[in-house]
């Protein structure tokens, strides 16, 4: 059955259901990737992490948010009081939104009535999770602006400045995907990937989307936001008790949402792995949200990983990363892929294709080799030609290793 | 008609060249002529292959076309931006290209020491596009477009050194008259379109024959008129000496070669306009009569070996356009002329550049003398180009110049009389003013400064010189021999629809004739000129005199034309300051006095503008209302 | 709320129920957009009017150009427009005191004016209530049929609106950094200039006052290791105010420095 | 050339063998690519490794020998206190975390051998940075530092730590103070140290004990 | 429901769009209000295109969108130039022109 016949035939009170599992499948998520988190860094760090609270401290975040709503609820006298309590109900509104067309399973039976479960399918699927995200970003400013204190008015337009920049990234990135599958549906790109998922064949693709997401979502080692050294909380420094919880909430739920995106887009979505296909007939099809949800496990953990390995970024670097190395990069990427799509569109001979990719690859190692030398001779120009020495008597320079034996 | 996808890249590849050379600036100066002159090679073979491809094909599919883009879309008037490669154009792709490959060559040694040298190639390249989209184009506005940028690259590479004012105003004075032919040409395309509804040449063409004789004339004489303006004839001639201020192988390339055969190319294009009307014809044999002994005799006078080729050339193209004249045969024979006159006229002009390279850039004829010792190649090669335009037999003039005095004479009555009479006449001045050319540089003592040290130019120059000879000897019998080029010109210009004239001699009498004056004028320059003064006598006579000051072109020019258009000017420049400037005066006074007032609206508050233009709308708006109420 | 939006496309007073509610409310969003006086505020009251619209279009069968007005004028233009705000600073609350005579009350007028006569205009039209609908033209979809029109019809104006928006980033670009073009010169930058400056007298850097003399008072020059002082040891502040006392008192005589 | 008289002579400050010190200073740049990414092999690694952490309610680790804990206030073998109350310890502390208040022992009631003994005795264990200067300051060694560290509570008051808390425990042969110096001896034998806790506490405590009774 | 009712929302937001850039001293203020104006023609563009079932409307309203992009670039680069030189973002102190 088609995307839209199963979709379009849902009674209201499904959707409702749907939209409440989509809920409640965020706030459990967040809860418990809050305590995974904490329990694989930890392990990254040869500790234990939480244990105390439930069985292996599953409860430990649960516990924490508890606390967190009850503690005092501050506000800044200096801040804009309504945009203070509105910024971090936009941010969380804004993740949930976005799972609004995410499939998270295929076809299941729910309560007799046999639908997918996703909210919508947009045509513009995947368009919309992108103009969401940009709302998302209100959040974040206001935050940041209405504490009306420094530390989070720059960590505001720090964060909302690298949620734009890596946006763009990500986009160009998702281009790709749009001109392989020939739609901006998400049920329609996960369709387009039943031979082969596109982290394989639009690797590059794969690969800027997975660095952007990074910094989309403000995380290790683009955590810049809220580098404490610097800026104490970045955008969430004046916030206390349930308004801080919501920002964390946000901040995980967008991690789920961005991840189930790169699931939807590169690993095929609900679909099982090449060669297990027959599990997805497994308890009447909601063994695909299994799958789902496993990739999407996949995706946090590697975000965990990241935290727990990489130091955290220079800004500069980190803008200069984004602008000039990923942007630059997607940007002939695309073009080389829309190249190759047309070519294949068009049935061009397999040798011409071959030809192309070869002068590709060519084109992009003589670049390389230019910048080699380029930084080459850029190197040798920085190096200190001959000195004179003065008339009274100066140090010698030091262009020879001198070790020093202590005590 | 053939379809070609190649066509554009004739003209793409030059002026993607030129461009790049202009923009890349400085950083391409190491490279820049090697790449122009790349491009002007690739641009040979390119139009070799499409010779050669024509050849394949026999028929009305030997002409190719390909449209490049929908250029103007204005109701029903289209104009299709599309290149027509026929017989004609191949000929003009192969000249162009092929002397304008060598030229470039010979131009690496010859600017080698010129700052500049990426600039002049660059605009040789450009040269090299327009002209080749002058006689690609499939319609007028086609045509228009290469006439107006070959009229650009003449300008700026005439004007090459324009640090002396003397050079930028020649250049001026090039561009200026050219104007006065561009005139001619628009308005010629512009009563074709009034007349026809369309600009392409098929289309012209197809309505041709039921057009009024009138209207015909008028676009003949405006044709006459551009081609003059392009091509130096009578009475716009009188540019072409002074372009010889730009460097030797322009004069060569643009100057002798392509870009004043322009307006032969034009007038045997519009053969069809032509042929539909005597008037008009009768026109261009007038001017070209007169130029061709025009020309000559400026040329028997001047000391400046560049401006005795110039006039020369001036001469050599009026014999062609009174050839386009003389009916069908005649474009052919212009053709053949025009093709031949490419080869040597070239040749000589290089040769020209090889003696002043050799000489320090010294132009003064009477300062040469024995050069043939110090640079022998030179003096073959130009000896050989000699030959040619003397219409010595084998070499090529003998078969261009002697075809055209043939048909002269056989135009028929009192008309054949004295065009042939006029075109025996130039052969013999002709045959003067080259020997004098010949016995002044090559031959006689040597009357040159010690500081000069004449010796034989580099390779790169003296290696297109050799081809060009070569073209000079043999292209004549070549083209001709079973009148090849008549044949392979026969679908574009009918020339063999010829109606079997009386003939007034046989073709080995006008041969005999023709050679006879021309061993006059060449015994009587040997004679005149054995002894030669290094400073030209001032005691001559009254046609010397004139001849020197080119028969007073410019002192014409300047009597009917510059005088009463100064006293115009004067005249309208004080109707101008007195009565419309006072008018204006009055106006802005009143304005002035107004706007003081008003000026209080003027606070310089973005607001109170933004609530004018308001208001504004306010008032637009209400308008509609009641407009529509 | 979007797929509610989309239903409400095909049917007609579900439509009329999200205009009625959503429409007023974007009015008097506006409105408290011209009111407010900080203009963060206006900012965010714009941000709803533009999302409300986004909605509308949606309704209107404009699915695409309604997901692209959220990102455009919402994530891109009044981003752009808060970023601005917070970085220059004006975000403090404006007076609303009007300077200009007349200004305020011409201008409510003026437009209302207008309003009114496109109002009118509008009611009085023959045309437009009645639809014929999108459904055709959407029949491949809404996207593809837009870019049907864009890669076709209108190409030409396509590109020249590319080239537009180039342009407009690099007067923007020109307009804001026109100061910053150089890189500023980093310690980096200064060590290696003293370096390549050809002596090492000045690679250490300057040498501060009192050092190696027999005073330390700031306006005594340090000695340089030949006993010769060093008047760059001096801040030019002393200088410029004549507080300073002439240096050669203070070098060592040739026979102290072979003594040291 | 005159030598340098600024140049390091490699004797005198220790250099390395000359070969190393001709050694050419390698550039500092950054490791290939790939060998960067050895670090996500360390962190994945280590996930695998045994934990460090001490669990720690459940599980106490001896501290080391030195560590600096809670303060005591030791005694006497028959259980007169150390502290005379000089208040060096107080003037020692670099946070100010200790009140000493002296006072006059008498015959009657006798809380130390000599003249004076510490009558209020408090720290401030909010401010004890424990460093132990308050130990070397005591002429009497009379305060020592132990091991225990698990000092957290509820509330404020409660981390000023009164004299009581910090004495030492009566341990065997120890009387509670007040009571007489041993018969016989007089404070310098308790500063030497011939004090044991024999037979006069034993007196003493049968003294004391029968008091009590 | 009557579909120029799209139309009168237009012309509304148009009006009070128009006020905002006459009334309000704030430059950036005067921007949105000029955004403000621009998406109500937009509105009515999109509605057109509903009215006569073709796409064209929404062809225009995309341009206008990138158009407005484009101005609101350079606005707000001249504002900030402005606001630099002169520390302040009123329309009425950037008045030099009036001399």
């Amino acid at each position: 059955m088609s995307v839209e016949a199963l979709l379009g035939t849902d009674p209201g009170w499904i959707i409702l259901v749907k939209g409440l599992l989509i809920f409640v499948i965020c706030v459990v998520a967040t809860l418990l990737s809050i305590w995974g988190e904490r329990r694989l860094v930890a392990r990254m760090q040869q500790r234990l992490g939480p244990n105390r609270v439930g069985k292996f401290g599953l409860l430990q975040s649960l516990a924490d948010g508890v606390k967190l709503a009850l503690k005092e609820d501050l506000i800044p006298k200096t801040a804009d009081r309504i945009v203070f309590v509105i910024a971090p109900i936009i941010s969380v509104t804004a993740c949930f939104m976005s799972f609004a067309v995410i499939p998270l399973s295929g076809q299941v039976n729910l309560f007799g009535h046999k639908t997918l479960l996703q909210l919508t399918d947009l045509p513009v699927g995947v368009l919309y999770v992108l103009a969401i995200a940009s709302v998302g970003v209100y959040g974040i400013v206001l935050a940041g602006w209405s504490s009306g204190s420094t530390y989070p008015l720059l960590g505001g337009l720090r964060s909302s400045a690298q949620v734009i920049s890596y946006e763009v990234a990500m986009g160009l990135s998702l281009v790709a995907v749009f001109i392989y599958s020939g739609s901006m549906s998400t049920s329609a790109i996960i369709a387009a990937q039943h031979d082969w998922w596109f982290c394989i064949t639009l690797f590059p693709s794969f690969v800027i989307y997975a660095i952007s997401m990074v910094g989309e979502t403000n995380r290790a080692p683009f955590d810049l936001a809220e580098a404490e050294g610097e800026l104490v909380g970045g955008f969430h420094t004046e916030y206390s008790s349930l308004k801080f919880a919501l920002f964390f909430l946000a901040e995980y739920v967008n991690i789920v949402g961005v991840s189930s995106l790169a699931t939807t887009l590169f690993l095929g979505g609900y679909h099982a792995l090449p060669g297990l296909t027959f599990t997805e007939n497994w308890l009447g099809g909601w063994f695909t949200v299994v799958w789902f949800l496993a990739k999407v496990v996949m995706f946090f953990i590697i975000f965990v990983w990241l935290r727990g390995t990489l130091p955290r970024m220079r800004y500069d670097q980190f803008m200069k990363f984004g602008w000039k190395v990923l942007i630059p990069f997607s940007l002939v990427w695309i073009m080389i892929v829309s190249t190759l799509r047309v070519m294949s569109q068009r049935h061009t001979p397999r040798a011409a294709v071959f030809g192309v990719t070869l002068g590709i690859i060519l084109l992009l190692l003589a670049a390389n080799s230019l910048m080699e030398s380029n930084k080459k001779r850029r190197a040798k120009s920085d190096e200190i030609g001959e000195v004179s020495t003065p008339s009274f008597p100066v140090p010698e320079l030091p262009t020879k290793r001198t070790e020093q034996i202590n005590g | 008609m053939t379809t070609s996808t190649h066509l554009v890249y004739l003209i793409a590849l030059p002026l993607l060249s030129a461009a790049l050379l202009l923009v890349l600036g400085r950083i391409a100066d190491k490279w820049g002529h090697l790449l122009a002159t790349l491009v002007s090679a690739t641009t040979f073979v390119i139009g070799a292959l499409e010779f050669f491809a024509m050849q394949s094909r026999t028929g009305a599919s030997r002409a190719a076309t390909q449209k490049i883009f929908e250029w103007i879309s204005v109701g029903a008037f289209k104009v299709d931006a599309t290149l027509l490669l026929d017989q004609l154009s191949i000929c003009f792709v192969l000249l162009i290209t092929g002397v304008g490959t060598l030229i470039h060559i010979y131009s690496i040694a010859y600017m080698s020491h010129d700052h500049d040298r990426r600039r002049f190639f660059a605009y040789l390249n450009l040269f090299i596009a327009a002209m080749l989209l002058l006689v690609l184009g499939n319609s007028y506005l086609n045509l228009y477009v290469g006439w107006e940028g070959v009229g650009l690259a003449s300008y700026l590479l005439i004007g090459f050194w324009n640090q002396k004012p003397v050079y930028a105003t020649a250049a001026k004075k090039a561009f200026v008259a050219n104007r006065v032919g561009d005139v001619g040409l628009s308005l010629a395309i512009m009563i074709a379109f009034a007349q026809f509804g369309t600009v392409s040449f098929d289309g012209v063409k197809a309505g041709a024959p039921h057009a009024s004789p009138a209207a015909l004339t008028a676009i003949g004489a405006m044709l006459l008129l551009a081609a003059a303006g392009k091509s130096a004839q009578f009475p716009l001639q009188s540019w072409l000496g002074d372009a010889m201020a730009g460097p030797t192988p322009v004069s060569a390339l643009i100057h002798a070669a392509t870009m004043v055969t322009a307006g032969v190319y034009l007038i045997t294009r519009s053969n069809f306009i032509f042929d539909a009307s005597p008037n008009a014809r009768l026109m261009v044999v007038t001017v070209g009569a007169i130029t061709l002994l025009f020309g000559a005799i400026i040329g028997t006078a001047k000391d400046d070996i560049k401006k005795a080729l110039a006039a020369s050339t001036m001469s050599q193209i009026g014999y062609m356009i009174l050839a386009t004249g003389l009916g069908p045969i005649g474009y052919a024979f212009a053709i053949l002329h025009l093709l031949t006159h490419g080869f040597f006229k070239a040749g000589m002009f290089l040769g020209a550049g090889s003696v002043m390279h050799g000489m320090n850039d010294e132009v003064n004829m009477r300062r040469y003398g024995a050069l043939a010792k110090a640079m022998p190649i030179t003096a073959v090669t130009f000896g050989l180009g000699y030959l040619a335009i003397l219409g010595v037999p084998p070499f090529a003039g003998f078969y261009s110049k002697d075809k055209i005095i043939e048909t002269a004479f056989n135009s028929g009555g009192t008309k054949g009389i004295l065009l042939g009479g006029a075109t025996l006449l130039g052969a013999a001045i002709t045959a003067f003013y080259m020997t004098r050319v010949i016995v002044l540089t090559f031959t006689g003592s040597k009357r040159w400064d010690d500081k000069a040290h004449p010796h034989e130019s580099p390779i790169l120059m003296w290696a297109p010189m050799v081809v060009l000879a070569v073209g000079s000897v043999a292209s004549g019998f070549l083209l001709s021999s079973g009148s090849a080029l008549v044949n392979w010109l026969q679908p574009v210009v009918n020339s063999q629809n010829v109606v079997a004239g009386e003939e007034l001699m046989k073709p080995i009498v006008v041969s005999g004739l023709a050679l006879g004056v021309v061993l006059l004028g060449v015994l009587l320059a040997i004679f005149k000129y054995r002894t030669v003064p290094t400073s030209a006598p001032t005691q001559v006579s009254v046609f010397t005199k004139a001849a020197r000051k080119d028969l007073y072109q410019d002192s014409f020019n300047e009597a009917v034309l510059m005088r009463p258009g100064q006293k115009l000017t004067a005249g309208l420049v004080l109707t101008d300051y007195k009565v419309i400037d006072g008018i204006v005066r009055t106006v802005g006074w009143t304005l002035g006095a107004i706007s003081t007032a008003m000026r209080k609206i003027q606070n310089g508050f973005v607001r109170s503008y933004s609530l004018l233009m308001l208001l504004g709308v306010l008032v637009l708006v209400f308008t509609i209302w009641l407009v529509t109420l | 709320m979007l797929n509610l939006a989309l239903e409400v496309g095909r049917t007609q007073t579900p439509e009329a129920i999200l205009f009625w509610i959503l429409g007023p409310i974007a009015v008097l969003c506006a409105l408290g957009m011209l009111i407010s006086a900080k203009a963060v505020h206006s900012a965010l009251l714009l941000a709803w009017v533009m999302i409300t619209l986004a909605i509308f279009y949606i309704a209107q069968d404009a699915l695409f150009l309604g997901i692209v007005q959220v990102v455009v004028y919402t994530g891109a233009v009044m981003m752009l427009f808060l970023f601005i705000l917070m970085l220059v600073g004006v975000d403090s609350a404006d007076s609303l005191v009007e300077t200009i005579k007349g200004q305020r009350t011409t201008s409510i007028v003026a437009a209302v004016g207008v309003g009114g006569l496109l109002t009118s205009l509008i009611g009085r039209a023959t045309i437009g209530h009645t639809e014929v609908g999108l459904a055709l033209a959407n029949v491949n979809g809404n996207v593809q049929g837009l870019a049907e029109e864009l890669f076709t019809k209108y190409v030409w104006a396509f590109e020249v609106v590319s080239a537009l928006l180039i342009t407009a980033a690099l007067g923007a670009m020109v307009l804001a950094q026109s100061q910053n073009i150089k890189s500023r010169t980093a310690q980096r930058d200064r060590s290696i200039a003293r370096f390549r400056s050809g002596s090492l007298a000045e690679t250490a850097g300057l040498p501060s006052s009192g050092v190696y003399a027999r005073h330390n008072a700031v306006d005594v020059p340090a000695l340089l290791p030949d006993g010769s002082a060093a008047p760059t040891s001096i801040s030019r502040t002393l200088e410029a105010r004549g507080d300073i006392i002439k240096s050669d008192v203070f070098e060592l005589e040739a026979s102290e420095v072979e003594e040291n | 050339m005159v030598e340098n008289p600024l140049t390091p002579h490699s004797k005198d400050l220790g250099l390395v063998a000359a070969e190393a010190a001709n050694a050419p200073i390698a550039e500092q740049v950054p490791a290939s690519f790939f060998k960067q990414l050895l670090g996500f092999w360390v962190t994945f690694i280590t996930i695998f490794k045994k934990v460090n952490t001490v669990e720690y309610p459940e599980v106490k680790e001896p501290t080391a020998e030195r560590f600096h804990g809670r303060h005591q206030l030791n005694r006497y073998e028959d259980g007169l206190e150390k502290c005379i109350g000089c208040e060096l310890c107080a003037w020692a502390c670099p946070a100010d975390a200790i009140l000493v208040e002296g006072a006059n022992n008498t015959e009657e009631e006798r809380f130390s051998p000599g003249e004076r003994y510490g009558k209020v005795y408090q720290i401030n264990y909010l401010r004890c940075v424990f460093c132990g200067l308050c130990i070397e300051a005591c002429p009497t060694r009379a305060l020592t530092m132990t091991n225990e560290y698990e000092l957290a509570d509820d509330s404020r008051g409660k981390l000023i730590f009164e004299k009581e808390d910090l004495l030492a425990p009566l341990r065997q042969g120890m009387l509670q103070p007040p009571h007489p110096m041993a018969p016989g001896t007089d404070h310098l034998d308790y500063y030497r140290g011939t004090i044991t806790g024999s037979d006069s506490a034993k007196s003493a405590e049968h003294v004391h004990g029968a008091t009590d009774a | 429901m009557d579909i120029s009712n799209y139309l009168y929302l237009s012309a509304i937001l148009f009006t009070i769009g128009a006020v905002g850039v006459t009334v309000r001293r704030n430059a950036i203020v005067v921007f949105m209000c000029v955004e403000l104006m621009l998406n109500a023609t937009n509105l009515a563009f999109v509605t057109f295109s509903r009215i006569h079932g073709n796409l064209a409307g929404q062809v225009a309203s995309f341009f206008t969108m990138v158009v407005a992009a484009c101005e609101v670039v350079v606005g707000l680069a001249i504002i900030v130039t402005i606001f630099r030189s002169r520390r302040s973002a009123s329309v009425d102190d950037a008045s030099l022109l009036k001399r």
